[in-house]
């Protein structure tokens, strides 16, 4: 099944990314535009029918790798 | 020679582009800020130099792209004035539609400072023209997102009309580039991007002065 | 209600809050309590180490500034002056490697362009536990991509450091950093403010709840909405440090500036405080005027946030709108936050409540100070040479030598670092010192040095000799040595031995220094680097700044020419206590480290530095890891030229292996041999004639021979490998 | 409103960072992992009711600066 996955930074911590594309945005018009945050997505495949199964693969893809659960939180979409 | 080198928040190679342009041109360039909307009209030359113009945040180069003075940029070159970027500088020609193709992470996903071989593919632009065609000079890259990459057609387009300029060369591709691009011209070539850093390796000083003849070609242009 | 766990949460001692209490004759806030706090802990007050920090030689003919700014000053001539300072960003690495390392590197950078510098090399020196450590590779790989994530971006040349490998950091890495900054003698800025009722300015990026010590998570109760208010991870933005640096140096540059100082621990605390203290001012802030990045931000967490990318300054008022147009072109945040008073009270008003009142002397430069027992360490049993067995494959313990984790290339690292930005490098890494141009032919050498288990062993030689090893490096390329910034990374000092292991380091490297005339001109203490019970190897690490006043003879380490003669300057090697050698090859990590005899370790010096100054020598490379054969493979590796080494038959392992201080390796001509031999002989230095350079092999007559190809491997195979995993 | 933009990279524009993520999580043990590719993902804050008009002016970013239509699709989702 195919699984995907958003990483976005917790709250409080500074986004240098996300205030620059606001600044941009800013810039180019778009005035009223606030509270920019950027995050990462991540889409992968992955062979199991089993839901529960595939859901705790991917935590743990997370909790590995993917994810630096310092600073991040992450989110497990399956479809 | 008159040039200009084009200064945004986060540029950090214009001191070393201006030092080497002062050394060879004679005179120092004109250092313009981003949110300038004119060039002088006499300039022959405009360089987009080497950083990380808004931290590279976004996509490198994006933002710097879209700011104000790029509009007299994209002017400049439709009335046939140089315009050179390197690194950085390519970076934001690529995101400004100057130049075609997109720049992405190394394949190494690593960051890399080091001497690479270039080629001179083609030595009849206004960068190569003290160089021989085939002659290989080595140059320092510095830069996290060189990785060269362009839609079949586009490449095809610029192999078949010798717009690839440069071409690393003797295993030296330091960000899987496709065919080994370093650097490439527009159609009406007068517009160049590249990743290398030539203005740091044109004096003794340099450990090698292979880049030096880039300089002397821009000037003689 | 401030409560025994709140001050226990805060890391003050009962007695401490006594003492603050009868200070201020009440029960402090919660604000106080977190700013006594940050101002007396051990990292802002020095208590454990001042005392001793205090013998150090911080005088000398080239220094403007000693320790006491927020970075070191040195006159290098022509109106040049050098600014430079290493801190260490250790607790903040383990937890999070990049961003732990990226804000070191910021910190630093911050610390040298407050002072009106601009930034011109950096470097650092990196400590890792055990290679096979699970941690270990995750940490190298954020830490690495950490520095050069933020110096790439900010646009300094990243030119040497230090990587070393040990167990004994497997539960506390060291990252200590080091920058370099140009100004000129007659605009260098001070954090001491002068003058009453002169607007404080904020200036740089907004504060959030970045890093706001442990202590919060108890505050966080008082504030309500715990998850909100989370402390966290201090994020590095070099792309706003980069506009910082740019907007400082042209408000410098206009004449606004009265005073500065960057916000580093414990920020808007200490800058404040510091700036007032030194100036016996008052300080009184406005919170309310404060830039906050995020909302309900309390006195508490504006005062203890350590938010980066920011400074405090005090200016002309007249020059104030001048000042805040330049912070709005580079796109900063520009606020004033208070005033300067003749009270000596630091005083915060937010919401219209007085949130602090505190006498501003006390917290500052008459914080507390410790006098803690210490044990003096016992001298290491010497070591019997009979019970260590020569390898009988020496080309094999060659190569196994230098592709042993702390002597294979350090490419794969620096080469992530970029290195000649600024297009004035010299020297890249791999050489003895960096070496960086100034402008025309004057440039200025760079070391990072300390040899950790030396230290260990015998804290007071092993200190000796990290002062000596970084003078004999800048020595090696023809600089002359003029001041360091030290950077003493300790565990416990609570535990006598190990505060007697930080008493004797300090009297080491004060001996060295004065021996030397290589003053101390600023520096960084880090202790409490223990965890469960096992504390680092004790690692002072020396940053020194040496002068080359003709670039055109600044020496390099590669052989050169097929052909050339090699030289021995300084006795032939006879110690093999503490060296790689005996760790890598026999397993063993014990006896006495080489002693260092100053006197003759400047003698050699000297001679050396003449010699290159004569452009007789055409090659020339310090010994000290790995000893005579380690330096001689390093340099024919770096030339790709082989050497044939003649030793006299009865040479043995201590010969070629021994780490004996003050000794160098150079190459000559061979008809200048005989001319250098003499003048060593005159100038009371041993020197002799050990070889050629030639061939594509180091071949040591009779005993081994090793081919550059498999040198090579070895040498350059370990890091990439270890680093995929493939080790 | 609340508006989230994910960007991937067309099909076709190799992905290095996909790439390597796919190879670190096999040598982690998720060894049936396929196509990884990873993607931004840009939540932002935009003060109009109207959805139309939000998506216009969403659309209009993405083409003028949040993403680089040559290698990159983008997709808006507003709630
Ligand atoms: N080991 C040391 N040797 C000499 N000076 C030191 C040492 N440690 C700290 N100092 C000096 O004490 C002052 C305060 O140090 P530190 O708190 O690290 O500076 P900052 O607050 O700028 O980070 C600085 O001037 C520093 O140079
Ligand atoms: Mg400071």
């Amino acid at each position: 099944m195919k699984a995907r996955i958003t990483i976005t930074l917790k709250n409080g911590v500074l986004d240098p990314q996300g205030k620059a594309i606001e600044g941009a945005l800013h810039a180019l018009g778009f005035a009223e535009v606030a509270n920019v945050r950027q995050g990462k997505l991540i889409e992968l495949d992955i062979p199991t029918a089993d839901d529960a199964a595939a859901r705790n693969q991917l935590k743990d893809m997370c909790e590995k790798l993917l994810a630096n659960t310092v600073i991040e939180n992450y989110n497990i979409e399956i479809r | 020679m008159k040039s200009a080198v084009i200064v945004f928040p986060g540029i950090n190679r214009d001191r070393d582009m201006a030092m080497a342009l002062a050394r060879f041109t004679g005179r120092a360039p004109q250092m313009v800020w981003q949110t300038e909307t004119e060039l002088a009209p006499d300039l022959d030359l405009v360089v987009l130099p080497g950083g990380f113009s808004y931290g590279d945040y976004l996509r490198c180069g994006a933002i710097a792209a879209r700011a104000p003075v790029m509009a007299a940029v994209r002017d400049a070159a439709r009335r046939g004035v140089k315009v050179l970027g390197v690194c950085n500088g390519f970076q934001i020609l690529i995101e400004a539609g100057l130049l075609p193709g997109a720049l992405m992470r190394n394949a190494s996903l690593h960051f890399v400072c080091r001497r690479v071989h270039l080629r001179v593919e083609n030595n009849e632009t206004f960068l190569t023209r003290k160089l021989g065609r085939g002659d290989i000079v080595q140059a320092p890259v510095a830069h996290g997102d060189g990785n060269y990459f362009a839609e079949p057609a586009t490449l095809r387009a610029l192999e078949d009309e010798g717009r690839v300029v440069f071409r690393y060369v003797d295993g030296t591709n330091p960000n899987g580039s496709i065919n080994d691009i370093a650097g490439i011209i527009n159609r009406d070539g007068n517009v160049i991007g590249l990743m290398p850093h030539p203005e740091n390796m044109i004096e003794g000083l340099h450990g090698r002065t292979d880049c030096a003849p880039l300089f002397e070609s821009l000037v003689s242009a | 209600m401030i409560t025994e766990a709140l001050i226990r949460q805060h890391g003050l001692k009962p007695d401490e809050y006594e003492r603050f209490r009868k200070l201020i004759g009440r029960e402090p806030t919660l604000t106080e309590l977190g700013i006594v706090s940050a101002m007396w802990n051990e990292h802002c007050s020095y208590k454990s180490s001042k005392k001793w920090l205090r013998t150090l030689p911080t005088t000398g003919p080239c220094v403007i500034q000693g320790p006491g700014e927020n970075a070191g000053v040195i006159d290098i001539g022509d109106g040049d002056a050098i600014v430079f300072k290493m801190e260490s960003h250790n607790h903040p690495s383990f937890i999070e490697p990049y961003q732990g390392a990226a804000t070191g590197v910021g910190g630093i950078l911050r610390d040298v362009f407050t002072m009106g510098a601009r930034p011109i090399a950096a470097l650092n020196a990196l400590r890792f536990g055990a290679p096979d450590h699970p941690r270990t590779r995750r940490l190298v790989a954020g830490v690495v991509a950490g520095i050069g994530g933020y110096g790439n971006s900010f646009g300094v040349p990243t030119v040497g450091g230090e990587v070393n490998f040990h167990p004994r950091y497997n539960g506390n890495i060291l990252v200590n950093a080091m920058a370099v900054g140009l100004a000129r003698t007659d605009a260098i800025f001070y954090s001491k403010a002068k003058g009453v009722g002169l607007p404080v300015v904020y200036l740089g990026a907004k504060t959030g709840r970045d890093g706001i010590h442990g202590a919060t998570m108890a505050s966080a109760a008082f504030a309500g909405d715990a998850e909100e208010k989370r402390p966290t991870v201090q994020v590095g933005d070099p792309f706003t440090e980069k506009c910082l640096l740019e907007a400082c140096l042209e408000l410098m540059a206009s004449g606004a500036v009265i005073a500065i100082q960057d916000m580093g621990a414990a920020g808007l605390t200490c800058s404040a405080v510091e700036m007032g203290a030194k100036g016996d001012l008052g300080i009184e802030l406005e919170l309310d005027r404060v830039p906050c990045r995020e909302d309900g931000m309390t006195a508490y967490e504006m005062m203890l946030s350590e938010s980066q990318e920011r400074m405090l300054m005090v200016l002309r008022p007249e020059k104030a709108a001048e000042a805040e147009a330049i912070f709005r072109k580079w796109g900063l945040d520009f606020a004033i936050v208070g005033h300067t008073t003749d009270d000596l009270r630091f005083r915060v008003r937010h919401m219209g409540e007085v949130e602090a009142d505190l006498p501003i002397k006390e917290l500052g430069d008459q914080a507390p100070e410790y006098d803690r027992p210490w044990l003096k360490p016992r001298h290491p049993a010497p070591l019997d040479l009979d019970d260590i067995r020569p390898p009988n494959d020496l080309s094999h313990a060659i190569l196994m030598l230098m592709g042993s984790p702390d002597l294979s290339s350090r490419r794969w690292v620096f080469e992530q670092y970029d290195h000649v930005i600024g297009a004035n490098t010299a020297q890249l890494p791999g050489g003895d010192a960096a070496v960086v141009r100034i402008r025309h032919d004057k440039g200025i050498a760079l070391s990072v040095d300390v040899t950790p288990r030396y230290v260990e062993a015998d804290p007071f030689e092993g200190s000796k000799q990290a002062v000596a090893e970084c003078w004999r490096n800048l020595t090696a390329v023809g600089a002359l040595p003029l001041a360091i910034t030290d950077n003493l990374n300790f565990g416990n000092p609570e535990r006598p031995e190990i505060m007697g292991q930080l008493v004797m380091s300090l009297n080491g490297i004060g001996e060295a220094c004065r021996a030397l005339a290589f003053p101390v001109v600023s520096g960084n203490v880090s202790l409490y680097n223990e965890t469960s019970g096992i504390s680092i190897l004790p690692t002072p690490t020396i940053g020194g700044v040496g002068l080359i006043a003709d670039l055109s003879r600044m020496a390099t380490l590669p052989f050169k020419r097929e052909g050339d003669a090699i030289l021995l300057i300084g006795p032939h090697g006879q110690h093999l206590g503490q060296s790689l050698y005996l760790r890598e090859i026999h397993g063993r990590e014990d006896g006495p480290p080489p002693p260092v005899d100053l006197v003759q370790e400047k003698r050699h010096g000297d001679f050396v530095r003449r010699q290159i100054g004569l452009g007789v020598l055409t090659a020339v490379h310090d010994i000290s890891d790995g000893g005579l054969v380690a330096c001689l493979c390093e340099m024919a590796l770096a030339g790709n030229l082989g050497c044939r080494i003649d030793l006299p038959r009865a040479f043995g392992h201590a010969e070629l292996f021994g780490e004996d201080q003050a000794r160098y390796v150079a190459t000559c001509r061979p008809e200048q041999v005989e001319a250098i031999i003499l003048a060593a002989k005159a100038a009371g230095v041993p020197a002799s004639w050990i070889g050629s350079v030639t061939g594509n092999a180091v071949a040591i007559l009779g005993l081994a021979t090793v081919p550059l190809t498999q040198l090579r491997s070895a040498h350059e195979g370990w890091f990439p490998a270890f680093m995929a995993g493939e080790i």
